[in-house]
């Protein structure tokens, strides 16, 4: 049984095919990973899986059931959980009352003292503690993607979207919050994951799923999706081109600083 | 009853109600401040031009002149002193200080002037058109609207500073990072608005008396007008001035008038439901 | 997390909930900010009433009055924080709440001799009616369109009532002298009735913005004024709690709008729904702290002393408007968060005490 | 009273208390009306007070609030009055809402109110006992229009009432609607306004396709000058036009030839010729200043021609000063009882009370005077025109026909 | 002489102070790379040399003179421009507008056309785009935008906050070579990286900054193998 089934599915923005004719299946407990170009139409993936978007075409079958049309509440209350790429903080509430939000009314519907427990546990687990009783508008890029992320977490979801979670992190961070994502993923959350983070996304992922002017363009292992021509030209670019690239310019700064 | 008439009545205030609006949506619009000192600056634009007719004894229409650049100079010293503090609190904050600044006028006005109702005594006679009667000072206001929607048309979309209002309503940081004057270019917007509810307000006084207290009628139409039209867009006050003018002057054909009010709000309600962006459809 | 063992016993999590919910309800009724807020209004309003002797009632006459209108204003203002300051739409014309309030109360005096605490019950009930109603429709705007709507609906009910004729239409409604005395002994004690049913209902609206502040659904309201769209994302439902925010902030004010209205003995539709009044509400939520539960108090307090002091003093009673104005000014400038944000923020005690 | 008291020869300060409306749409009546009580104070205090039998002398002052047109306070501030400062006698707010408000004030206090400004005969039908109206009630402000109608044209039939839609309007139309319909006049139109309306030009397009034989009706200043003005702008071709308030304020003038022919009903006038040879034929007392002596009075103390709201407020303290004379004394029982056996004549006009439970404290002696802007050579000036005994000219009828 | 100058710059917001007395200086046409873990400052830093938030000590210098009183807007007037973290775009403009928003500063309006023709080569997205809202755009295609309006405003010092945030890899490195091609054409950079190894690769010199304050600086390739700044943001 999948625990998300997205069959078909197309969006329009006006003259723009955002996404069109996109399939893909997502077994309970996997990390899939969704890469592609800017503006291939990844987020809005997730904002019509999420209910944000009704697309034109196709059908979101969540848990068995088609989820098209249906409200984003309605998902949440059904264990769907996201982050946004552009971070959404509940600016004038605190840190802990932002995630007791995502565990008040999500899948759990908890009470506000259980939310409050699972709140201050969550913010341990994405290091935000300190920080509960900040306000969540005080918090800088990197703090607010935690916060995102420990928000969607506090719901218990099945299912968790995370929407570029990494940017904005340094290596050493990043490092840090991909063993979150493993974690997490230990405890039975299915996960999808919009990474440009390359190595960190290659990392984690079981599956990944490259889009390209909103049509798939190719599925697969990280490793084959590593070694396919057609992501290497549209999106990773020639890594042969990069290490090139890199080499010359510490060569430049190496002759210049003499 | 000849309908033609009532509908050319609604239609020739209709002009002065879209302009009237026009100075709120721009200021709604642009600076994201619903400036509940609207109704009081179109009296002062009132008492201007009676002023200078009754005082000086110049021209009303040279009052209007005069009473638009004294109004950009008001409109820039109230944003000054009253507004610029809070342009980034909460909107509430702005509009509370523009009530304030309401009160203040108000205050001041009726220990000033009392609430007597005053006159400009000038007429421009009528034209008679077939059955119609149309006083020649109320086509004069029509005429005088279209070109003051014109100019200020071209001047938030042609000019650069009218793409600078806009950058600025949209995000003051980023504008003064990018080198714009943000707050030089608040005071402009909100004393453009402030000149043409202070037009508005010297057309209104050549053909309605007025007290100190009349500008509060054409403030709450102007809410109105401006979700007509769509906020923001001077075309649509305009537009939306004029429907709201032949809906009132055509409702009392068919019904009683004192019925109108309520059609009038029910309607402006259900456009709202039905419509938000305005019946223009205007940005979003 | 990581600690909540999925194998935890269904007892223990039974045991947990229920102290959960004990701990929660003794920490929120433990709060200092709102006994000291109830203890507050409850010795601002008993003052005046305290002492029932004829002198005593006599020289508290005045201060009776004007506490009547502070407690007036403290349920209003509370009432329409639970919209503006926790779900952060603004009502301009939460009028349209009491005045309706007042029309159905005084009708039912009038034309059913229905006693005061009835004719509240009726004003509440129209006024929570009309905002399901009313709410359906206009929740769906967002931001100054809805505050617009807002306005469109008073306005419209502004006009309809002066056009319909069970309200008296323009003339409006007006109760006989007879009816105090015949119901209630004098018109001194039916107003002593009125008084002691507004500090219940300022109690009231204090007690009942705690409780919603201090609730889950509470804390859905203020995830939507942060961010709709995002609380959507996150399981609030929006448009029903937003409805149930706007019926909870009409009900009282459609009872206040009764006892007004009997008190005053009469009702016309530009003093039931005077656009201008409204705004002043919102002036006091600003002035005491908007999303507060001690801000609306404090501001309705603050607010109304001065409007008294500026109306009777000599110096300024020709000006006092513009007087008004001034100092609104300046506190909006230099105080922009009310006086509770300000207090929060300046004395770090404060924090733990206010609410 | 012990005659114990009379030796001393004291003096008291009595207490007049008031609500004005400083702001507001009331302001202008409300200020003429303060400035009315203001010059009786003074007159009557600059005559040595009101000296009782008991030696007690009597003096006046004055103690007021501004009650920004609206009832929010009106009760808080009449309160106030009576409990703190004092007050012996109250004058009601102008307008008649805020009048009912605050009358319960003063019968719960058991103080004296005479009421100004406040028509509507409503208030008087509420059980008040200390409530005493100055005016003439609203049924009766248009009502002589509609005899001086008759008397000028009677082949007029048709009339259209157009009036401001708020509580003293309704009831003027109200009462003249079934008094013209008694008359057998043709009500062509009845339709209210709202209170906020500044173009008329719908309904004056409403009008001219009823084509009355007069227009009559109006609301307040503000919306009746705009009225007029439009109509004459339009046009609109009734033969006569009678509207509430607005005429007979001297600021009407201002519209020029648009304020030409318009009548209005008025409570006093000071061409009014109202002194004790009238009184005389009457067979009642004349109390107080002649038409003349009040009206020089007040020119020399404003500057300005006084309004009949400016009279409507000395003529408040002149029944308090005749009333506590009558009873010999302030108390409100004996002044109460006083007030209801009054009939006099004063520069106001004649005055007396209704005393039925029904109608306690209604106006029943004074009635209005029509006026009627005419022209003289370039100027306006404003001529009464009814009740034909107190005319001092003539009126032009049709409209515009001089 | 140093084009930028920063000296000892203190600021924070409200109570909590940010920034403890940071200092950096650039020279003309240098590229310099400022890191620092989540957190560090560095956002404040910049927005401080703007005086967008306002120091509290220090002073910065722009060109041999004190412009530490200046406005943000007057400063970007002068050729000091920031393109801001979270990208800060007139999200209900069109692109092309945002583009001409950005050449608001007179000395750019001459060389408009060619700044336009410019960065719609780097970014032929925005080419194609010219006409959608910024708002709608994808959050990669927004990151272009931005730091297209900064070029557009003819900078002489640009200061790019999280340039690569968001970008796919190969836009990154098609970036990153446009940066130094710019650099040739002699504009001087300051970027704030969280990608430290590229920004390392490609900058002339670096600062560390950590709590508020400059932990440590020098040229790029010294720091790469500088064993703190490996174990700390190279994650090696
Ligand atoms: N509301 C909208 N209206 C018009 N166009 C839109 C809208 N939302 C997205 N688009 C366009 O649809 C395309 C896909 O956007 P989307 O946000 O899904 O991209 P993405 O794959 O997430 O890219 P990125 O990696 O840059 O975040 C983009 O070109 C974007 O400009
Ligand atoms: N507006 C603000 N009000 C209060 N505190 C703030 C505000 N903005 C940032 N901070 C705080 O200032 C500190 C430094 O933030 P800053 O954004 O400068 O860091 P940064 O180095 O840019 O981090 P990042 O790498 O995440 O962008 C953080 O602890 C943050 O919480
Ligand atoms: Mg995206
Ligand atoms: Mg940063």
């Amino acid at each position: 049984m999948m625990i998300l089934q997205v069959k078909g599915v197309s969006k329009r923005f006006g003259g723009l095919q955002a996404l069109s004719n996109v399939t893909v299946d997502v077994p309970p407990g996997q990390i899939l990973g969704l890469i592609g170009p800017n503006g291939a139409g990844k987020t809005t993936l997730f904002n019509v899986i999420n209910g944000v978007y009704k697309p034109e075409e196709g059908e979101v079958i969540f848990k068995g059931k088609n989820v098209v049309g249906k409200k984003p509440y309605r998902l949440a209350h059904m264990g769907l959980s996201r982050t946004h790429q552009i971070v959404r903080p509940l600016k004038d509430l605190t840190v802990r009352e932002n995630v007791m939000v995502g565990a008040c009314f999500g899948s759990q519907n908890l009470s506000l003292g259980k939310a409050a427990r699972i709140a201050d546990e969550v913010l341990e687990f994405v290091r935000l503690r300190e920080r509960a009783n900040q306000l969540a508008g005080s918090l800088n890029v990197g703090q607010k993607k935690r916060l995102e992320m420990a928000r969607s977490l506090a719901a218990r979801p099945n299912l968790l979207l995370l929407d570029e979670v990494l940017a904005g992190l340094n290596p050493t961070e990043i490092a840090q919050m991909v063993e979150i994502v493993k974690e997490i993923r230990t405890r039975n959350t299915t996960i999808i994951m919009i990474e440009h983070v390359m190595h960190a996304v290659m990392k984690v992922s079981d599956q990944m799923l490259v889009l390209d002017f909103g049509k798939p363009i190719a599925y697969g292992t990280p490793s084959e999706i590593a070694n396919n021509p057609k992501v290497i030209e549209a999106y990773l670019g020639d890594s042969s081109l990069a290490d090139q690239f890199n080499a010359e310019l510490a060569a430049k700064s190496a002759a210049t600083a003499e | 009853m000849d309908f033609f008439a009532f509908l050319i009545d609604g239609l020739l205030i209709g002009f002065v109600y879209g302009i009237a609006a026009m100075g709120l949506t721009l200021i709604w619009g642009v600076m994201n401040v619903i400036n509940l000192s609207h109704g009081a600056i179109i009296t002062l634009g009132m008492f201007g031009v009676y002023l200078a007719f009754a005082e000086l004894g110049l021209h009303p229409y040279l009052g209007i002149v005069l009473v638009g650049m004294a109004g950009l100079l008001t409109g820039m010293v109230i944003y000054a002193v009253a507004i610029h503090r809070v342009i980034n609190a909460p909107h509430l904050s702005t509009l509370l200080a523009t009530f304030a600044v309401n009160m203040i006028i108000i205050g001041i006005g009726t220990a000033y002037f009392t609430t007597n109702a005053r006159n400009v005594d000038f007429s421009l006679g009528s034209v008679k058109a077939g059955p119609v009667n149309i006083q020649v000072t109320r086509l004069v206001a029509a005429a005088f609207s279209v070109a003051v929607t014109g100019s200020l048309y071209f001047f938030l979309y042609r000019t650069k500073y009218g793409k600078y209002i806009r950058a600025v309503s949209n995000n003051r940081e980023a504008a003064e990072l990018m080198g714009i004057p943000s707050a030089f270019i608040l005071a402009l917007s909100f004393g453009l608005g402030t000149m043409l509810a202070g037009i508005a307000g010297g057309m209104i006084a050549t053909f309605f008396p007025f007290t100190i207290l009349s500008g509060g009628t054409y403030e709450v139409k102007s809410f109105v007008i401006g979700v007509l039209g769509g906020i923001g867009n001077p075309l649509g006050a305009l537009i939306g001035g004029i429907l709201l003018g032949i809906f009132e002057g055509v409702m009392p054909y068919f019904t009683e008038t004192s019925w109108v009010p309520v059609f009038e709000f029910g309607l402006f309600v259900a456009i709202l439901l039905f419509r938000p962006q305005g019946l223009l459809g205007a940005k979003k | 997390m990581t600690t909540q063992g999925t194998d935890a016993k269904p007892q223990n999590e039974l045991l947990n909930t229920l102290l959960d919910n004990f701990k929660i309800w003794t920490k929120k009724l433990s709060h200092p900010g709102l006994w000291i807020t109830i203890v507050g209004v409850f010795i601002l309003g008993y003052l005046p009433i305290a002492d029932q002797s004829p002198e005593a009632a006599f020289a508290n006459a005045t201060a009776r009055e004007s506490t009547f209108t502070i407690l007036m204003s403290i349920v209003l203002v509370s009432s329409l924080n639970i919209l503006l300051g926790y779900t952060g739409y603004v009502s301009f014309g939460h009028i349209v709440f009491y005045g309706l309030g007042g029309y159905v109360g005084l009708y039912t005096i009038i034309e059913h001799q229905w006693p005061l605490w009835k004719a509240m019950a009726a004003g509440g009930a129209a006024a929570g009616v009309l905002a399901l109603v009313l709410g359906s429709a206009i929740l769906r705007l967002r931001g100054a369109y809805f505050a617009l709507a807002t306005i469109g609906i008073n306005e419209a009910m502004r006009a309809f009532v002066s056009n319909y004729d069970p309200f008296g239409g323009a003339v409006g409604l007006s109760i006989h002298f007879r009816v105090y005395r015949e119901t209630y002994g004098s018109y001194q004690d039916a107003f002593l009735v009125m008084y002691k049913a507004m500090l219940g209902l300022a109690i009231a609206a204090v007690v009942l913005s705690y409780l919603v502040k201090s609730s889950k659904f509470g804390l859905g309201l203020m995830a939507i004024r942060e961010d709709e769209d995002a609380s959507d994302i996150m399981g609030v439902i929006p448009y029903r709690s937003k409805i149930i925010a706007y019926m909870l902030s009409a009900i009282l004010p459609g009872m206040v709008g009764v006892v007004f209205f009997f008190k005053a003995s009469t009702i016309e539709p530009a003093a039931a729904f005077k656009l201008h009044t409204s705004i002043e509400w919102l002036v006091m939520i600003m002035l005491g702290g908007f999303g507060t539960i001690m801000g609306p108090v404090l501001g309705a307090y603050g607010y109304q002393n001065l409007r008294t002091i500026l109306l009777t003093s000599e110096f300024f009673k020709n000006i006092q408007l513009a007087v008004a104005g001034l100092m609104l000014l300046g506190i909006i400038l230099f105080i922009p968060a009310g006086l509770i944000g300000w207090l929060r923020r300046h004395i770090s005690f404060t924090r733990r005490v206010l609410t | 009273t012990f005659p114990a008291k009379t030796h001393a020869q004291s003096e008291r300060t009595i207490t007049i208390g008031f609500t004005a409306s400083q702001t507001g749409k009331y302001n202008v009546e409300s200020t003429r009306q303060i400035n009315g009580i203001n010059l009786w104070i003074e007159q009557i205090n600059g005559a040595g007070g009101i000296t009782l039998s008991n030696g007690t002398v009597l003096k006046f002052e004055t103690k007021f609030y501004d009650d920004e047109s609206s009832t929010d306070r009106v009760q808080e501030l009449y309160t106030r009055l009576v409990t703190q400062d004092g007050a012996d006698f109250l004058i009601s707010p102008y307008s008649s809402g805020l009048t009912d408000a605050s009358a319960l004030i003063a019968e719960q206090y058991g103080v004296v109110m005479l009421t100004a400004g406040a028509a509507s005969d409503s208030t008087y039908q509420k059980g008040f006992t200390l409530v005493y109206q100055t005016y003439t009630p609203a049924s009766r402000y248009l009502t002589g229009a509609v005899d001086l109608l008759a008397a000028t044209d009677p082949d007029a039939s048709r009339i259209a009432i157009v009036h401001e839609n708020d509580k003293f309007s309704t009831d003027v139309a109200n009462a003249l609607n079934s008094y013209a319909e008694d008359l057998g006049y043709e009500i062509v139109l009845f339709e209210g306004y709202d209170s906020g309306t500044t173009d008329f030009a719908p309904f004056i397009n409403k009008i001219e396709a009823a084509d009355p034989d007069a227009i009559l009706g109006g609301g307040h200043f503000q919306d009746g000058s705009t009225f007029a003005r439009q109509l004459y702008e339009k046009d609109a071709g009734a033969n006569m036009i009678a509207l509430l308030v607005a005429p007979p304020e001297p600021t009407f003038a201002e519209l020029g030839d648009a304020a030409l022919g318009v009548v209005g009903p008025s409570q006093w006038e000071p061409l009014a010729q109202i002194d004790a040879s009238k009184a005389e034929e009457l067979g009642i007392e004349f109390y107080g200043p002649s038409s003349q002596e009040f009206t020089a009075a007040y020119m020399e103390m404003y500057d300005e021609e006084p309004s009949y709201h400016a009279a409507g407020g000395y003529m408040a303290g002149l029944l308090i000063q005749k009333a506590i004379e009558d009873a010999d004394s302030t108390d409100t029982d004996d002044v109460a009882e006083a007030l209801d056996n009054l009939d006099i004549l004063t520069f106001f006009g004649r005055n007396s009370f209704d005393t039925s439970d029904d109608n306690h404290g209604l106006q029943v002696g004074h009635s209005m005077m029509y006026v009627q802007w005419q022209a003289d050579g370039d100027e306006l000036v404003k001529q009464i025109v009814f009740p034909f005994e107190a005319a001092s000219a003539e009126t032009v009828y049709p409209i515009g026909s001089e | 002489m140093a084009i930028l100058e920063v000296r000892d710059l203190a600021s924070g917001y409200g109570e909590v102070q940010i920034l403890w007395g940071a200092t950096l200086s650039m020279e003309k046409g240098q590229l310099t790379s400022l890191v620092g873990a989540n957190g560090a400052g560095k956002t404040t830093l910049l927005k401080t040399v703007m005086g967008v938030v306002k120091p509290r000590e220090g002073s910065v210098w722009f060109d041999g003179r004190n412009v530490s009183s200046l406005s943000a807007h007057k400063k970007a007037e002068i050729g000091l421009v920031l393109v801001p973290e979270g990208r800060q775009l007139f999200t209900d403009m069109t692109i092309e507008e945002n583009l001409e928003m950005g050449a608001a500063p007179k000395r750019a309006k001459s060389k408009f056309n060619a700044n336009l023709e410019r960065v719609y080569v780097m970014f032929p997205r925005l080419k194609e785009r010219r006409l959608q809202r910024a708002g709608t755009l994808s959050g990669g295609e927004q990151q272009m935008l931005a730091v297209a309006r900064g070029l557009m405003s003819d900078p002489i010092v640009l200061m790019v906050d999280e340039m690569s945030l968001g970008l796919a890899p190969v836009l990154v490195l098609e970036l990153f070579k446009i940066l130094r091609q710019l650099k040739d054409e002699g504009l001087t950079l300051l970027l704030v990286e969280q990608n430290v190894q590229m920004a390392l690769a490609v900058s002339d010199y670096a600062y560390v900054l950590s709590h508020g304050k400059v932990d440590l600086h020098g040229h790029s390739k010294d720091l790469v193998h500088d064993d703190h700044v490996r174990s700390a943001y190279l994650g090696m």
